[in-house]
């Protein structure tokens, strides 16, 4: 990399991120110091559920359909992992009928994964 | 390449002392998991280290750290979905009250 | 002359004077490189604010006019001060922390979902070369950082111990996982074409032919601009926050400058989807067939795709939350996939 | 150890020695907060926390790919699930496991930092078979090569390993329609 080295290249993101925080807790801080500081009345505190007393605790049991759409997504996203440097390569890769085949395999046996969760219904919304 | 090899381990071994040490003792079957999860993390570090001050141009430790990380999604995975069949039949998720297969 | 290579010179420069003033050129070197970052950092940030700003007065504006209104028109010409006007008053708000929220947590989330957004600028191709950083794999880093503004989502709703924030926090992530691997395949046949994942490689292979003049290339434009709009919660997909059934969704219990957070990162994503969306599809910075290339181009694509995901705003109306899971994995999946398959069919024909 | 403080460094090679110790060290306090914390969703974001660390690593250690891959996978992919999990069984996991550890504490903390002992012991005195790299370093190119040569089979098997990842995970976790 000419000019900032190569541990310079990746100092770049290091400083983004400064300037992320920045950005977050300067705002924070200018509010801060500029808003109004009343004392809270206690009803004021009081999470808005649209006016409604808070029923029983928040943190509800929920759905297990969350767990399962999450589920196909991690295993899909971990094929992504593998398709992407497949990607980079295929254009340039000498046996180009090898490599297409060997990811049409790939993401038939996903597929197939994908047609069970079909076939199950899970990606229903019931 | 300024920090030597060796302290890159050492990082990674402590990371996976902590892992251990959370999958020992932790009652909370999703803490369990998640401490699993650090251990595996710790290997990545390990063999990214390796691949990088051993084998720079082949990458052989890259590729392994890219298989173990889909392991360990898919790990999580069937991991989670057994705490969730768990869940479901005992209402409890502590790895030390599940103990129908003792007797 | 591109960026690097001005640093370059810049960089040697400071060094050489360095050595004849009898200080270490090196570090001269070294304090120039990162007051050359500082530089261009602080011109994104000032960037960022400025386009989220006029983006807020955008979407006025062109909802009031949609709906046959005017929008704002008080605050200066046009209206345009508007958005001033809001952050002053953003900024003046008292603070509302209710009684029982996960306070670290909480506390936390705004800060968490800006900083992804502003790290996505580090790979906006301003112009040839003109790029504050182009990682080999700037597509990729792209997704992955914005990813991590699924666990501020996360935050959010489990910090607020509110039943809407819950539910609504719960609800976008499930939207945002279902429509992130469909985005990710979609840009799949362009990474096989251009054999590159940086963002200047990628427009450098578009200079004469954008990657939309072809069949795979509006199919894979088509599934992005889905599963974009579905990831940053915009109407037809606004499920998560839908107004009528859950107050505002993860951010109901956010008031003042942590609520401007959560807008100005919303505002934010919308700018980098598009900015994928043009540079990828619609050849970035260069006009088709070798007519020129300008930043001005650039920024133009930005702001039509913006405008056209305002129009979609105003024309569709929201999807149910089974419509829009079904349509998620079951159609707009499978048509990535032939995608792939069919891009990789004809390269293997053609070469 | 001490000849590192004895050569003069450049300000790139501070750079990175700074921020190593210091991303090691946050990786440290984060990998300590999964295992201690009361909170089962504090822990999951430690967890994340860990995982940005070492992509951080990873970054350091110019393994680009394997930086962005890991925010995707870890970040992105695996802690979403395991939130999803703490949202489904919070209910067993406020209140009721007022005990976080169970009752091996002791003899575990023994193995551990007796594993621990050892490897500090071995790993500083052992001489590795490093060498200095010249020329192109791997990169994700180099990965996709290797996918489509020496590592095909793996490749293939990996697959097969997700799906039936993905078949066992529904199996278990989808209540049977009645």
């Amino acid at each position: 990399m000419p000019g900032f080295g190569e541990a310079g290249y990746y100092s770049y993101i290091g400083i983004f991120i400064l300037f992320g925080l920045l950005m977050g807790f300067g705002a924070y801080i200018t509010s801060w110091i500029l808003r109004p500081k009343p004392t809270q009345s206690d009803l004021k505190l009081e999470p808005y559920e649209c006016g409604e007393q808070t029923q029983g605790p928040t943190w509800i049991q929920f759905n297990a359909r969350y767990y399962v759409w999450a589920l196909i997504f991690v295993i899909f996203d971990v094929e992504t992992l593998f398709v992407l440097p497949w990607a980079l390569v295929y254009k340039t890769f000498p046996d180009i009928g090898l490599a297409f085949t060997e990811m049409a395999i790939f993401l038939l046996i996903l597929v197939v994964g994908l047609l069970y969760a079909w076939k199950k219904d899970v990606l229903k919304w019931t | 390449m300024i920090v030597p090899l060796a302290h890159f381990l050492i990082l990674s071994l402590i990371i996976f002392c902590i892992g251990l040490y959370g999958a020992l003792t932790r009652r909370n079957a999703v803490g369990i998991l998640m401490s699993v999860e650090l251990m595996l993390n710790a290997a990545n570090i390990n063999l990214v280290a390796f691949s990088r001050f051993v084998s720079p141009q082949s990458g052989t430790g890259q590729i392994f750290a890219v298989f173990v990380m889909a392991l360990a999604a898919a790990s999580v995975a069937v991991g989670l979905a057994i705490v969730i069949c768990i869940y479901r039949n005992h209402r409890t998720i502590a790895a030390d009250k599940i103990d129908l297969m003792k007797w | 002359m591109s960026l690097l290579e001005l640093t370059d010179k810049l960089i040697q420069w400071v060094s050489e004077m360095a050595r004849t003033q009898g200080y270490s050129p090196e570090w001269a070197g070294f304090f120039t490189a990162i007051a050359i970052m500082l530089a261009v950092g602080g011109f994104v940030l000032g960037f960022i604010s400025v386009v989220a700003m006029l983006l807020i007065w955008m979407e006025r504006k062109v909802s009031g006019h949609m709906q046959s209104r005017i929008g704002p028109n008080r605050v200066g010409p046009f209206g345009l001060f508007q958005s001033i006007a809001d952050a002053v008053k953003l900024l003046l708000k008292e603070d509302i922390a209710p009684k029982m929220v996960d306070k670290p947590v909480w506390w936390l989330a705004p800060i968490i979902i800006v900083v992804p957004a502003v790290l996505s600028f580090l790979c906006f191709p301003f112009h040839k070369g003109w790029i504050p950083l182009d990682l080999n794999l700037g597509l990729l880093f792209i997704m992955a950082i914005g990813s991590v503004s699924v666990i501020a989502i996360f935050m959010a709703g489990y910090g607020s111990n509110n039943k809407y924030s819950l539910i609504g926090g719960m609800r976008t992530v499930a939207q945002i996982i279902s429509y992130e691997v469909p985005a990710i395949l979609a840009i799949v046949p362009v990474v096989m074409l251009a054999g590159s994942l940086s963002f200047g490689q990628i427009i450098e292979a578009q200079s004469f032919r954008w990657n939309l003049f072809s069949l795979w290339g509006i199919v894979s434009f088509i599934i992005y601009v889905i599963s974009g709009t579905a990831e940053i919660n915009r109407t037809p997909f606004d499920i998560p926050e839908a107004e009528s059934e859950l107050v505002a969704g993860y951010h109901t219990e956010y008031s003042g400058m942590k609520f401007a957070l959560f807008f100005v990162a919303e505002y934010t994503n919308m700018v980098i989807v598009s900015m994928i969306a043009s540079a990828v599809f619609l050849g970035g910075y260069y006009l088709p067939f070798g007519l020129g290339a300008s930043p001005v181009w650039m920024l133009l694509k930005v702001f039509a795709m913006i405008f056209l995901l305002m129009w979609f705003r105003w024309t569709f109306p929201r999807l149910r939350v089974d419509q829009m899971m079904i349509f998620g994995w079951k159609v707009l999946l499978p048509i990535s996939f032939a995608n792939i398959a069919w891009v990789g069919i004809w390269m293997a024909l053609k070469l | 150890m001490t000849e590192l403080f004895n050569t003069a460094l450049t300000p790139w090679e501070w750079t990175q020695l700074i921020s190593f110790y210091g991303i090691a060290a946050l990786m440290i306090v984060a990998a300590l907060m999964v295992v201690t914390l009361r909170n089962i969703f504090h822990s999951a974001l430690g967890l994340a926390a860990v995982a940005l660390g070492a992509a951080a690593i990873y970054l350091m250690l110019d393994a680009e790919f394997l930086a962005f891959v890991q925010i995707l996978v870890y970040v992105g992919a695996v802690v979403t699930l395991i939130a999803f999990m703490v949202m489904l069984t919070q209910r067993a996991s406020h209140g009721k496991l007022v005990r976080q550890s169970n009752d091996q504490k002791t003899i575990s903390f023994i193995v551990v930092l007796s594993l621990f002992a050892l490897l500090i012991w071995k790993i500083p005195t052992t001489v590795w078979n490093t060498t200095v790299s010249t020329g192109n370093l791997a990169d994700a190119k180099t990965l996709g090569t290797a996918f489509l040569k020496e590592y095909i089979m793996p490749f293939e098997v990996i697959s097969i390993v997700l799906l039936v990842a993905l078949i066992g995970a529904i199996v278990l976790a989808r209540r049977e329609p009645k």
